[in-house]
């Protein structure tokens, strides 16, 4: 038997809303899986589609994206930028092949720690069951081999 | 009578040199585009093309090419490195300019310092050229002093049968005649009579040019701008081009492992040669067209004796603007009158 | 690189694991690195090619390699240091390189100073700014067989006092009765306690005026001050086939093939980067 | 007279009286399926000029030279309605001043030469609104709906197979209008977000890129996709994010000189289904 498949998944947050709820998350000693690796920026606003992009690059099976509820962005609305982005990002994405279901967005504030670990145990669930992102993984892979001719 | 290789003992063929361990590689058609790629039976190549979108030079100069892989940890830095893929190769049905292409470029990759990447594949391979029947108004060999059937470079000429049914075989070289011999039986006696390679008209003097482009006050010629105004400095003529070389070196990974590779790289670009501090001696479009033209048909000459262009036409084929090196050096041509 | 080289293989494309022994900070965002080989095959192959002049590419792997000249003397090849403004990403990587880590070196290439053909000759060197890096392994060359040289001259101008490098190594110079320095900053560029001259090189070399009378002169700088220093030095007598500079272009493979560093009809990485002024005038000014 | 007839009298009216330095139109080609810019300082090099239904490439991007305009003199520009919504895109963005634009208008519906009135881009307002509401009954349309039939699987190992090919030549951003960073997000390699290296990956990655920062204000001229020498369909992907804009946010780039950019501009009840 092969090991289990544990997905890899990034989650870009920004730091006044969803890190703060994951930090609640954790002073609250609430459990959530493993799978996540958080990026703190400053601002949804800040999250840029590159980033998406980077964690793919680099392996990533799923990705979350996390900032203020609208109305309550720090910098007022950075976050109501950031969703336009988002939705027409996302179109792209699921127009080139990569699934929507990989990239996962939501709003997550710093009162919402049980949202939080919530949400990271869904998403780890819904990817594993979607399994490891072969299609970009194999790509990467051919990056690694030798010229083919 | 001469040799024949009858097409339909093509397949025969292929098959006969993929099982002695040849990669058998030739024109085919992809998805709205033609090239060069490695196939597994002769079905797959389409020898109807005048020619291949992309030229015959990413066989051995591929667009990327990993070169070295590194891995550092805290006292070591280890490197392995990649070989091109090994194992004797045939090109089947490659054109006069393309196998000119690569001949030119040979002195460049090997000029003091070897480039492997490029020797192991060029000393591994065997280039079957089909002399050319049809040409299109692009088509431009002539004018630099070769021919739908010029045997640079190549070490196999067939030449077409006038019915069809198949390929005159001309062995060139010591290596096409090795390869050849592989399909002894295939091949037959006849005198079936070959066509007519086609013929394609002069579009240029090149001598002219030469002369034009040697002097120091051509240089600062107004020309250069007018010819380049609407360039819109993409690299699509570089990149298709048999014998354009220029690369760049780029690390790709992190600071712990990482590939390093060698990319193509354009002097239509902008930043190929752009200094850290900001200076960039070929600042202007026009600067950079008129550097790919000197480098083309005067420097380079002046260093391996060979114009670094074989008359394929594929920059003006394919340019956006419709510009290209015919154009060019027929407007020098005019000039130097 | 060739087959006796310990890195297997001849792949020209790989380069050579050096040690960062030490470095110094000459200027604000400038530094030296003094880098020793890790494979003393590498080491006795570079002892056998370098002579001053050549340049190297000095990397890190994960962010590139960059071009620029060994400022270490042929006759002291028992290291390479590598004097560098920190501006590019390669270069600010080497920036963050501390003592003790590992970084790379793919070299020697090009040509170098006819050295033998100065003996005798009294040498002029110029150089402005951080383009006394290539001019100081042509003068430590010289000065470690002082004899076969005439009388020695460094002109070494820079925008500001803390702009000049190799400070200690201007001081020792200043106290040898060997060498005449002659330094300077640019206007507004001195500190209250600047005992040296004030203006730009080409203005304080016409007043140091060095005769032309059997001497070669040696520049270095940026562009315009090439191209204003060339004018001083008709001024005082010297043939353009006597003046010896450097040309700094961009580079990626340093090996004559990666087409970047053609400027007419010279790969500078293969018959560079020294030219004499009469070589350089030849060439297409456009592109320089 | 011929509409080519016409222009060419315009174009020498232009600058013969000195209204504009340059007229930047179409020449012959290297054949006759082909034409090419032509950039006409003295009325006397007009009859140069051609104009008929194979002067397809948006010339507007050539506006943007460095240089062209910074004397505040005007240039003459022949523009189909797209080239027209262009111009409204790069004035909007701040790269062009619209006043020192005259417009030669022109298209080609169904391949019959038409002339367009109006030489600045208001006039063209009720033309652009008008084009809004039309679906480009383009040959793309039919391979769209077959490629948003597909399964995410099958869409990706479409889109690699054609992205597999790109060659990084860069003539999509280079023959386009929107395309004027000057230095592309692809050069720029503090961080180096995209590989530059033109594997399948990196080839993935940048046309992800490029068709992002063109959303919203791609018009749909296709001059990236005639561009292409390996016939990537590019155009597919700029009409699929067209329409998303226009489905989204009522956005249809280019229809004034002062519209806001789709994606530096929000509405605080803009759509968010997707977000948890």
């Amino acid at each position: 038997m092969s090991e289990p498949f544990e997905p890899k998944i990034t989650a870009f947050v920004c730091t006044y809303c969803t890190y703060a709820g994951a930090d609640l998350a954790g002073t609250s000693r609430l459990k959530y899986a493993p799978n996540v690796r958080i990026i703190r920026l400053p601002c949804t606003g800040r999250i840029s589609p590159m980033f998406i992009l980077k964690a793919l690059q680099k392996g990533a099976d799923g990705i979350l994206i996390s900032g203020c509820h609208p109305g309550d962005c720090h910098f007022t609305h950075g976050n109501y930028h950031a969703r336009r982005r988002w939705m027409v990002f996302r179109a792209l994405l699921a127009f080139t092949g990569i699934p929507e279901e990989r990239i996962k967005y939501s709003w997550i504030s710093a009162a919402e720690g049980l949202k939080f670990a919530d949400l990271i145990n869904s998403i780890t669930e819904d990817i594993r069951k979607l399994g490891p992102f072969d299609q970009y993984h194999k790509l990467i892979e051919e990056t690694q081999a030798p010229a083919s001719l | 009578m001469t040799k024949i290789l009858f097409a339909d003992k093509l397949d025969s063929c292929v098959e006969r040199w993929r099982s002695a361990g040849m990669t058998v590689i030739g024109p085919v058609q992809r998805t709205n585009s033609s090239m060069y790629d490695a196939v597994k039976s002769a079905s797959e190549l389409d020898l109807n093309l005048v020619l291949a979108d992309r030229s015959i030079k990413e066989l051995f100069f591929p667009q990327s090419e990993p070169m070295l892989r590194y891995n550092i940890t805290k006292s070591e830095i280890n490197t392995s490195e990649f070989l091109p893929p090994s194992g004797p190769r045939i090109i089947f049905g490659a054109r006069a300019c393309d196998a000119s292409g690569l001949a030119i470029d040979d002195p460049l990759f090997g000029w003091d310092y070897k480039d492997e990447y490029w020797f192991q594949r060029r000393n591994e391979s065997v280039i079957v050229t089909i002399a050319c029947t049809k040409a299109d108004e692009f088509c431009m060999c002539t004018s630099l002093k070769l021919a739908p059937d010029s045997t640079k470079g190549s070490d196999i000429l067939l030449r077409p049968l006038e019915n069809n049914k198949g390929w005159q075989v001309e062995e060139l070289t010591d290596r096409g005649r090795e390869a050849f011999k592989k399909v002894a039986d295939l091949l037959q006696e006849g005198s079936d009579p070959a066509a007519a390679t086609v013929s394609v008209p002069e579009k240029f003097d090149a001598d002219a040019c030469a002369e034009w482009l040697k002097n120091p006050e051509n240089f600062n010629s107004h020309f250069w701008k007018e010819i380049s105004l609407r360039c819109i400095g993409c690299g699509s003529c570089t990149y298709l081009c048999p014998t354009c070389h220029c690369f760049d070196i780029q690390d790709e990974g992190g600071s712990f492992e990482g590939i390093r590779r060698k990319n193509w790289d354009s002097c239509s670009f902008a930043l190929f040669t752009m200094h850290t501090s900001g200076h960039n001696p070929r600042s202007t479009q026009s600067a950079r067209w008129r550097q790919r033209i000197m480098h083309k048909f005067n420097y380079f000459p002046g260093k391996f004796s060979a114009n670094s262009c074989s008359g394929c036409g594929r920059c003006t084929r394919e340019c956006p603007v419709d510009m290209g090196i015919t154009e060019t050096l027929q407007e020098i041509s005019k000039l130097s009158q | 690189m060739t087959e006796n080289n310990s890195n297997a293989a001849q792949n020209i494309y790989k380069p050579a694991i050096m040690k960062i022994v030490n470095r110094h900070d000459e200027a604000p965002g400038v530094r030296t690195l003094r880098l020793e080989f890790q494979d003393p095959l590498d080491h006795e192959l570079f002892k056998a090619t370098y002579r001053t002049g050549m340049f190297g590419l000095y990397g890190v792997y994960g962010e590139g390699e960059s071009t620029f000249c060994v400022a270490s003397p042929e006759t002291r090849n028992e290291y390479i240091e590598c004097t560098f403004r920190e501006s590019g990403r390669v270069t600010s990587a080497l920036a963050r390189a501390d003592i003790g880590d590992l970084v790379t070196f793919r070299g020697p290439y090009g040509n170098r100073f006819p050295l033998e053909e100065f003996y005798g000759k009294n040498l002029l060197f110029i150089a402005g700014g951080i383009a006394l890096p290539p001019t100081r392994s042509v003068i430590w060359s010289c000065l470690d067989q002082r004899e076969k040289f005439g009388k020695v001259t460094i002109v070494y101008g820079a925008r500001t006092v803390a702009d000049l490098v190799y400070k200690h190594e201007l001081e020792e110079w200043m106290q040898r009765d060997d060498v005449e320095l002659v330094l300077a900053v640019d206007p507004g560029g001195e500190s209250p306690d600047w005992k040296h001259r004030v203006g730009f090189v080409p203005t304080v070399l016409e007043e140091a005026a060095p005769s032309a009378e059997n001497c070669v002169a040696i520049l270095c700088g940026p562009p315009i001050m090439i191209k204003f220093t060339l004018i001083s030095l008709k001024k005082l007598g010297f043939e353009e086939s006597n003046v010896y500079t450097t040309l700094e272009n961009r580079m990626k493979c340093g090996l004559g093939k990666c087409g970047r560093c053609n400027v007419g009809s010279i790969y500078v990485c293969k018959e560079g980067p020294v030219f004499t002024a009469a070589e350089v005038s030849r060439m297409p000014a456009a592109d320089l | 007279m011929s509409i080519e007839q016409l222009y060419r009298t315009r174009a020498k009216e232009l600058l013969s009286s000195g209204e504009v330095k340059m007229v930047i139109g179409y020449g012959a080609g290297s054949n006759k399926e082909r034409r090419r810019p032509l950039f006409i300082t003295s009325a006397e090099e007009c009859d140069k000029l051609v104009l008929d239904s194979a002067c397809i490439s948006n010339l507007s991007g050539y506006l943007l030279t460095e240089g062209l305009l910074s004397d505040e003199k005007r240039v003459a520009v022949f523009l189909r309605p797209e080239g027209v919504r262009a111009l409204n895109v790069l004035a909007a963005e701040a790269q062009l001043d619209t006043a020192q634009i005259v417009i030669i208008g022109f298209d080609s519906p169904k391949g019959e030469l038409k002339a367009l009135e109006g030489s600045s881009v208001e006039e063209f307002t009720a033309l652009i609104t008008a084009l809004k509401e039309i679906t480009p009954e383009t040959a793309g349309e039919e391979q769209l709906a077959k490629i948003e039939k597909m399964s995410p699987e099958e869409r990706f190992l479409f889109w690699q197979e054609e992205f597999s090919k790109c060659i990084k030549c860069y003539a999509c951003r280079q023959a386009c209008p929107m395309c004027y960073c000057r230095r592309c997000i692809v050069d720029s390699n503090q961080p180096q977000w995209v590989n530059t290296s033109s594997h399948t990956l990196g080839n993935f990655e940048w046309n992800i890129v490029r068709a992002f920062h063109l959303s919203g204000r791609c018009v749909e001229c296709g001059n990236c996709d005639r561009a292409c020498p390996v016939n990537i369909p590019l155009r597919l992907i700029n009409r699929k994010m067209a329409e998303e804009v226009l489905n989204s946010f009522n956005h249809f780039a280019g229809t004034s000189k002062t519209q806001e950019p789709v994606l530096a501009s929000f509405k605080k009840d803009d759509s968010e289904t997707f977000i948890l």
